[in-house]
């Protein structure tokens, strides 16, 4: 089938495009929602098409506009087969993020504008969709910056909080910093004048001095890494994905973090090269902590969204442990074995936003169903949504890198690419890389906690509030959503073994070393010499048949269930005071992590005044605050308002001073034109 | 296909033999406080009644509670089809390696911990978070020594691993293979729920991890649970013998190896659930909060384990 | 030339309507409007022309000399002066109720533009200066239109910098002029500056670099250079919102163009270092303190205009980049004209709605006035150089010419205070936007003709941040060459 | 001779600079002004006269016309409408101011040094004068603390300038000339209005007062 590609391509910015002038102008909000989600979807499906026909021929997509800002270099399109993967992450989620929206903003209809809303959900499709077919400097952080504006916009939809106006403000401004970052990495890498083409940038940084290749790799690290919302530049993160709209979150969660993982693939393993060992030691470091960090955090929290965010912060670390690897592995002149490791950072990339989506849009119903966030308010919701409840199990599952679903063969992938580090002979590597290992592993030990907790807590046991007991599930049409990506989470860890050979074609493609891996033996997902070996099907097929013939033989016996109130010490009725709570829950883990939490904790007791020994209440509050905030951000923020308020008395109101000013700078300039003899 | 059958019999073996384990525990403990004690074969006594009474389930447990003793029950014996037990055949029947083990044995843990969520029990939820607890933190560990045990072999595949430490037993006995596999076996203590982590012998709410998990548990479900247990602890201990002290066991398929790598098994096994045994007698319980000195000190093993390979090599 | 004269001679003509008639009358609004536009026209025809056949000469000879620099800001004062005279009080202000105040608002509106076309359109240095010195008269005239204190205190602290500062340009102006009648004599157009480039080389560099520092300080204090910008901030907030227009919008410009045409003339004799040297220095001062002072800062007008003396920092230091640098720079001075007056129209709006220049009181504006604060939104994301805006294209230029030139420190420096400017203002603009507006505030807009006039140059803006159309390419590339020594 | 006379028209400018400095009322700020300008006609007609270039006359009487007699006429009734404004405090005392001023002289003298060396004009000796009044002008501005005599200073410098332009290049073009002066005097005039203007609306012209607005 041959397939119209740049016509593709042109509907798909077409699409976006009219979907969000036809919002913004929609003479109701009913019509300003159908534009959107017609408009949003359609554009999604032309990328997906052009996505795919790039990632079926393997030969890259050319599109040209050099007389758009010409001086800029003009827009320049070019999509190979990692920027294609991306797209049709994109796009995939785009797509049925859209269809989704469509119902949930429903409950917006009349309270505040969907036009607004329409017009920046499509600039954000927009913009995340040309972030990786980007050909040229410009045409990126145009498409980049267009999607952080978007996306701001976004997050303060909700903004009657103040809790998402600071989010938003925290998110811009990591964001730009980012930004700011990225213009020098670019630009540093340019060989001549003017020659800002990618093309010009990889010619370019094949000749730069080692000095520069490094601050290229660094800026473009923490640039990317800002995006990515690695640890400790994910502060934002927290803060803006849960603000946003649910669709939106699994939008930004799902896709936009993981254009930083594309930026940061695209500069270190296609423009930069091979570098050397510390560039892959730093990525790993940054990993672990962004790992651990990310799953400590989520395990405390109590507002499901945010969990859900934090839960991305640990992903990002994942996939930066597998980069790292590669990074590590490819510096002592393995290419062959650094693939597993991009291969399995490119496989979880695509796996997390398979149940990050699914996670946050099963999220979204919940909140619609329950109307609130915190989890504390929650549980017994798998009665009255059972089918949300199913697709955040699964969601949950994989989360939890449990197998057969997709988080567990690209952890085993991740872990693979860490072992295949302990074979080089240097003790930096042999101590790094194991300790690499214990971090992923505690990782996900923790994710599976912070998952428990979360579905646990949220869907099973007794309703916590009235809201939740009176849960139920949205329009029908916000299960299609659910159902694509959960059936993407299983399938994709099933037939794991071809997505990674996918993934090895691709990174094949861009690093241009021949591939000697082993990609997908079938149905076995292979290390690196293929000496280890796991079938995911096969797991699944033999658990599946094991608990079916246990089940089989079960019932063959017979046996009567009775229903009976749950035990209680003798108490008469189970309450739902009686459960434990969200927090009781992460309570073991937070005393055994207290060094890294340093939790702030307030206990006060109140008595009947005349009788001193009958309490009336108890309060207990204990709160996390990350540290790593205090630390890190709040010297940067007291700093810039220090100078600011020196800054501020310099306009002190009186002409007599600002006239002094003026003769001090002339003075000042006249006495500069000696230094210049 | 001979490998498949030998995969199926040392299955069908683990599913056979792991009650037996923890009754012979129980028993040992016993003799050695100077009681009788239940027989070792008690555990399959107890299955079989259980299997016929009726199940009392919770009115607020959904379906969950309900689909996680068969989850338990599969996930552990797929684990253990893993395992090599009495022979340690290379190739592809075996579905996964000890990565794949660990996180398959995790999914039933995952899902006993919801289930004790699910009946709203405050016993369930203190026992699934406090399992999850001593999971998250025996990861790691259990990681390190599978990392030790893939540098010497380059694999962390079973077959490989075994036929490694067989074809070099020089390196088995060096330091790095021991302080694996110290850490294994604190590691084993904590995840299968015995002293001094948990006590499967209490029911006191102060102290219960696992039996505060299952509470709710009655009938065939109790029994599909219980012998879920007995075979993560089984597939441990086999973990523990066969890949550190792998001799005797059967690496062609022919009638007398495999005859003499069950006796091994079977003695192996036997020689370690004994010192399980010796070692609960001796000790007393945790405080909660003391587990994770004693696991932190099990992940320094496995890291000195890795270190030490490391240098050896 | 007709083209010339009538961009001349219709601002006047509109300010001699505005004296004549007495008292205001609405239709004097409009004629004035069409006279801008007229004069809107002939700047663009202007434009086209200069582009297609080079420097455009009155018929004084040496008077009146067009190069495609002076077009291009002829074309930015004109439609600045346009809006302002479509925007400001008279026609679109529902509260025109003193004719005496609009007639004097529109009587020294056009003089106001007159003199900053004049000043771009002479090539004789000296009547530029004149023309710049008139603009500060005739401004100051105009900023206390309703006699506050502060605007009285404003305008004053103006007047006296302003002059000041000037004054020293002309002492510059004259030491150059000494030069060249020293060296070279007397000679006829020895005042013009092309005349003047031409003749650099052998002039004396000791003696152009103190001009140079003269007239830098000079300008530079027109042109709302740290740390010479004081009277900036108090002027440019205590204007009404057409004056502050077309202050902020173009004025600044006319005396960043009037350095540039030193510049060139001075990097004939001297050693480029030292002017280059000279603008990135006053040009990073003025981005530090346009940055810093926006953090603390109470009052959106105020916070315009610091973000004024933050943009006009930025075209200094773009100014000494190099080629690519002054065509960003000049690109830079189109787009922040367009988005700047843009934005203190809207500040406007804002202000007769709310009552009150604290950010702190204004709240909830996308409820009060959706259009309204969409387009300052739009206006402020412009200013803080975000897609799809112009300014994105010409900050992104910016950073390149910097980079490409190996002034790496300048990116490093500039990039950091970018971030401060644009969290910052984001975040002032985050807190009008949205949440409740005070009750008694009136909700609700509806879709007058303003709003249109004003959506006008947020589409221009995006315009020029996707396509950069091809004439405007063309014009900015000529602007560059017209300043190549 | 010609040097000789411009040099003492130029000193005698200095001189008048410095008495504005050292003297605290303004009715003696006007003289002294008055007196400066009647030098600065002296030394443009002096210059006029040895380059035999008539367009200086002509300057050096519109000069006279404006400067000399218009402006000090209007800083008169602007005083008396003021009233007497008793004693000026400066910000600097007049020690300091006197000795600043020598300082400022001195670095223009510096300035000037390799700019003359450049030039053999007759005149260039009164270049450094030119550039000393300039800055102390200047100071006179930044020190001292009413509006009327900020203007008084402003009206210094424009003269310092004039006499700079009138010894340097003997005048610049007449249409320029003509073109500065309608500035100056636009300049002044709004000026003098906005005196008016903080007198009605702050009841002062004490500039110290105009700090509202700051930050």
């Amino acid at each position: 089938m041959t397939v119209d590609r740049s016509a593709a391509f042109l509907f798909m910015i077409a699409g976006y495009v009219a979907g969000a002038i036809v919002a913004l102008i929609a003479p109701s909000d009913r019509i300003a929602r159908g534009a959107t989600a017609i408009g949003a979807a359609s554009g999604s499906v032309a990328g997906l098409v052009t996505a795919l026909a790039v990632l079926a021929t393997g030969d890259r997509f050319e599109l040209v506009r050099p007389d758009m800002i010409a001086v800029a270099g003009g827009v320049a399109i070019q999509l190979d087969s990692l920027g294609a993967l991306f797209l049709a992450l994109v796009c995939s989620v785009g797509l049925f993020a859209a269809v989704y929206g469509f119902t949930y903003t429903a409950d917006y209809d009349g309270r505040r504008s969907l036009r607004f809303f329409g017009l920046m959900f499509n600039a954000f499709l927009l913009g995340m969709s040309l972030v990786p077919c980007a050909a040229n400097v410009f045409t990126f952080l145009f498409a980049w910056e267009l999607m952080a504006v978007a996306s701001y916009f976004l997050v303060m939809t909700e903004h009657e909080s103040s809790d998402a106006r600071a989010a938003g403000l925290w998110y811009a401004a990591m964001t730009h910093f980012g930004f700011v970052l990225l213009l020098p990495m670019f630009l540093i890498m340019a060989p001549a004048a003017g020659a800002t083409a990618f093309v010009d940038l990889r010619a370019g940084a094949s000749a730069l001095p080692p000095a520069a290749r490094s601050t290229v790799f660094a800026l473009a690290l923490a640039a990317f890494g800002s995006k990515a919302g690695v640890v400790p530049l994910h502060v934002w993160l927290p803060r803006a994905h849960p603000a946003a709209p649910s669709h939106v979150s699994a939008l930004m969660s799902g896709v936009m973090i993981k254009l930083g993982v594309y930026g940061l693939l695209r500069v270190t393993s296609d423009f930069l090269g091979t570098g050397p060992a510390w560039w892959g030691g730093l990525v790993l470091a940054v990993g672990s902590l962004s790992a651990l960090g990310g799953v400590l955090y989520a395990l405390t929290e109590n507002d499901l969204k945010r969990l859900l965010a934090y839960s991305s912060v640990e992903n990002v670390g994942v996939i930066f442990l597998g980069i790292g690897a590669a990074l590590v592995l490819q510096s002592y002149g393995l290419p062959a074995l650094a693939m597993v490791g991009f291969g399995a950072a490119l496989l979880h990339t695509v796996n997390h936003a398979c149940f990050k989506t699914l996670l946050f849009l099963a999220a979204g119903n919940v909140l619609r169903g329950a109307r609130t966030r915190n989890m504390e308010q929650m549980g017994g919701l798998i009665k009255g949504m059972p089918v949300t409840a199913m697709a955040f199990l699964i969601g949950s599952a994989a989360a939890a890198a449990l197998p057969p679903l997709n988080g567990f063969a690209s952890e085993w992938m991740v872990f693979q690419a860490l072992l295949s580090g302990a074979q080089i002979a240097k003790p930096e590597v042999a101590i790094g890389s194991p300790l690499a290992v214990g971090v992923l592993a505690l990782t996900s030990g923790l994710a599976a906690a912070t998952f428990v907790k979360a579905f646990g807590i949220s869907f099973l046991a007794m309703p916590r509030s009235d809201a939740a007991a009176a849960a139920r599930e949205p329009h029908w049409s916000a299960w299609t959503a659910l159902g694509a990506f959960a059936a993407a989470t299983v399938v994709l860890g099933l037939f794991a073994p071809s997505a990674i050979a996918a993934m090895y074609r691709i990174v094949e493609s861009v690093t241009a070393t021949p591939r000697n891996v082993t990609g997908g033996g079938g149905i076995w997902l292979l290390s690196a010499h293929g000496v280890a070996a796991v079938s995911p099907l096969l797991i699944a097929v033999l658990v599946a048949s094991v608990a079916f013939v246990a089940f089989a033989s079960i019932r063959a016996r017979g046996f009567d269930v009775r229903v009976a109130d749950t035990w209680g010490c003798g108490r008469i009725r189970q309450t739902a005071r009686m459960e434990y709570t969200s927090s009781a829950f992460a309570e073991p883990l937070r005393r055994i992590f207290s060094e890294l939490y340093r939790p702030t904790e307030d206990f006060s007791v109140s008595v009947h005044p005349e009788a001193r020994l009958i309490i009336r209440s108890i309060t207990y509050t204990t709160r996390i605050v990350p540290w790593i905030e205090k630390a890190l951000y709040e010297p940067v923020t007291r700093g810039a308002r220090a100078i600011a308020a020196s800054v501020r008395r310099l306009q002190a109101g009186s002409v007599h001073l600002y006239l002094l000013y003026i003769a001090a700078a002339l003075m000042a300039a006249l006495a500069s034109a000696w230094w210049f003899e | 296909m001979s490998r498949a059958i030998a995969i199926l019999f040392q299955t069908l073996l683990a599913a056979g033999l792991a009650p037996l384990v923890g009754g012979f525990i129980r028993w040992v403990k016993a003799r050695l406080n100077g009681r009788r004690g239940a027989p070792p074969w008690q555990p399959y006594y107890d299955i079989q009644k259980l299997l016929g009474k009726e199940a009392v389930v919770s009115r607020t447990a959904s379906w969950i509670f309900r689909a996680t003793p068969f989850v338990v029950f599969s996930t552990s014996l797929v684990v253990a089809s893993f395992v090599p037990l009495v022979a340690a055949p290379a190739g592809r029947f075996i579905a996964g390696d000890l990565f794949a083990a660990v996180y398959l044995l995790l999914l039933g843990t995952f899902f006993l911990a919801l289930a004790g969520l699910d009946t709203g029990s405050p016993f369930g939820g203190m026992g699934a978070s406090r399992e999850m607890t001593v999971v998250a933190l025996t990861e790691p560990t259990v990681a390190l020594s599978i990392v030790a045990l893939a540098l010497n072999a380059g694999s962390t595949s079973f077959s490989q691993i075994v036929s490694r430490t067989l074809a070099e037993p020089a390196a088995a006995l060096g330091p790095g293979h021991l302080l694996a596999f110290a850490a294994l076996f604190i590691v084993t203590l904590a995840e299968t729920g015995r002293l001094p982590v948990d006590n499967p012998a209490t029911h006191l709410e102060l102290t219960m991890i696992h039996e505060a998990m299952v509470l709710e548990y009655s009938g065939p479900y109790l029994a599909l649970v219980e012998w879920g247990a007995s075979l993560k602890l089984f597939v441990f201990l086999a973990l523990a013998v066969n890949l550190f002290m792998p001799w005797g066991i059967a690496v062609s398929l022919a009638p007398i190896p495999l005859a003499i790598g069950l006796v091994t098994f079977v003695v192996k096994i036997g020689v370690l659930a004994t010192a399980i045994a010796v070692l609960e007698t001796r000790v007393a319980k945790l405080r909660l909060f003391r587990v994770p000195e004693l696991l932190s000190a099990s992940f320094v093993l496995a890291l000195l384990a890795v270190l030490s390979t490391f240098l050896a090599r | 030339m007709p083209s010339l004269s009538l961009l001349l001679v219709a601002p006047l003509v509109a300010a001699a309507l505005a004296i004549v008639v007495k008292p205001y009358r609405r239709f004097v609004g409009w004629a004035g409007v069409v006279l801008a536009s007229l004069s809107s026209a002939a700047s663009g025809t202007l434009a086209i022309q200069v582009v297609r056949d080079g420097p455009v000469s009155g018929r004084a000879g040496d008077i009146w000399r067009v190069d495609a620099l002076s077009a291009m800001l002829a074309l930015c004062i004109a439609f600045v002066a346009l809006l302002a005279s479509l925007l400001g009080p008279g026609l679109a202000d529902e509260r025109d109720d003193d004719p005496a105040r609009t007639r004097r608002f529109r009587i020294f509106m056009n003089a106001f533009a007159f003199t900053m076309l004049a000043a771009v359109t002479t090539g004789n240095v000296a009547l530029m200066w004149v023309a710049v010195e008139a603009t500060t008269i005739m401004s100051a005239i105009v900023i206390p239109l309703d006699r506050t204190k502060a605007s009285v205190e404003a305008s004053w602290k103006y007047i006296l910098i302003c002059s000041v500062g000037i004054a020293l340009a002309f002492t510059g102006t004259v030491l150059a002029y000494f030069d060249f009648v020293s060296t070279a004599g007397e000679v006829p157009g020895s005042l013009n500056w092309d005349v003047l480039r031409d003749a650099a080389p052998s002039l004396h560099p000791e003696l152009l670099q103190l001009a140079f520092a003269f007239i830098l300080i000079g300008y530079g204090t027109k042109a709302g250079l740290a740390p010479m910008h004081t009277w900036l901030p108090d002027a440019h907030s205590e204007a009404p919102p057409a004056i502050s227009a077309m202050m902020s919008g173009v004025l600044l410009a006319v005396a960043m163009y009037a350095i540039a045409r030193w510049k060139v003339v001075v990097d004939g004799a001297v050693d480029r270092r030292f002017t280059t040297t000279l603008l990135i220095a006053f040009g990073l001062a003025s981005v530090a303190l346009g940055a810093f002072s926006l953090v603390i800062q109470r009052h959106y007008k105020r916070m315009l205009a610091y973000s004024s003396i933050e943009h006009m920092g930025l075209v200094a230091v773009g100014l000494a980049l190099g080629p690519l640098g002054t065509f960003a720079a000049w690109l830079h001075v189109a787009n922040h004209a367009i988005a700047k007056s843009a934005s203190f129209l809207l500040a406007g709006r804002v202000l007769r709605r709310y009552g009150t220049t604290e950010i702190d009181d204004v709240t909830g504006l996308l409820r009060a006035m959706p259009w309204t604060g969409t387009l300052l939104a739009a206006g402020i994301l412009a200013l803080v150089g975000l897609p799809p805006f112009g300014l994105f294209v010409s900050e992104f230029l910016l950073v390149r010419a910097a980079v490409e030139t190996r002034h790496l420190a300048v990116v490093g420096v500039v990039l950091l205070l970018m971030v401060v400017a644009f969290v910052s203002l984001l975040g002032h603009l985050n807190r009008m936007l949205y949440g409740d507006p005070p009750p008694a505030v009136a909700t609700g807009e509806r879709r007058s003709w303003p709003l249109f006039a004003l959506a006008v140059p947020i589409a221009l803006l995006i315009v020029l941040g996707v396509a950069l159309p091809a004439p405007v390419d063309a014009l900015i590339r000529q602007c560059v060459a017209s300043l190549a020594p | 001779m010609f040097s000789q006379l411009v040099m003492l028209g130029s000193s005698g400018m200095l001189l008048t600079a410095l008495i504005v400095l050292w003297r605290k009322h303004v009715p003696a700020y006007i003289s002294a002004y008055r007196l400066q300008v009647w030098l600065l006609a002296g030394v443009t007609a002096t210059v006029g006269y040895f380059a035999s270039d008539w367009r200086l006359f002509a300057v050096a009487f519109v000069l006279v016309v404006l400067k000399a007699i218009a402006i000090p006429a209007l800083l008169r009734t602007m005083l008396r409408r003021f009233g007497a404004q008793p004693e000026v405090r400066p910000y600097v005392n007049t020690e300091t101011s006197l000795l600043i001023a020598g300082l400022l002289v001195l670095f223009a003298y510096v300035l000037a040094r390799p700019w003359m060396a450049v030039t053999d004009l007759p005149t260039r000796d009164a270049l450094p004068i030119a550039m000393g009044l300039l800055f102390v002008s200047l100071f006179v501005i930044v020190s001292r603390r009413k509006a009327i005599t900020q203007v008084i200073g402003f009206l210094m410098l424009e003269n310092a300038i004039a006499l700079l332009a009138a010894v340097g290049t003997y005048g610049v073009p007449l249409l320029v000339e003509l073109g500065v002066f309608l500035d100056a005097l636009m300049g002044f005039l709004v000026m003098q209005i906005f005196v008016y203007q903080i007198h009605e609306t702050f009841d002062t012209i004490d500039v110290e007062q105009l700090t509202r607005l700051r930050h």
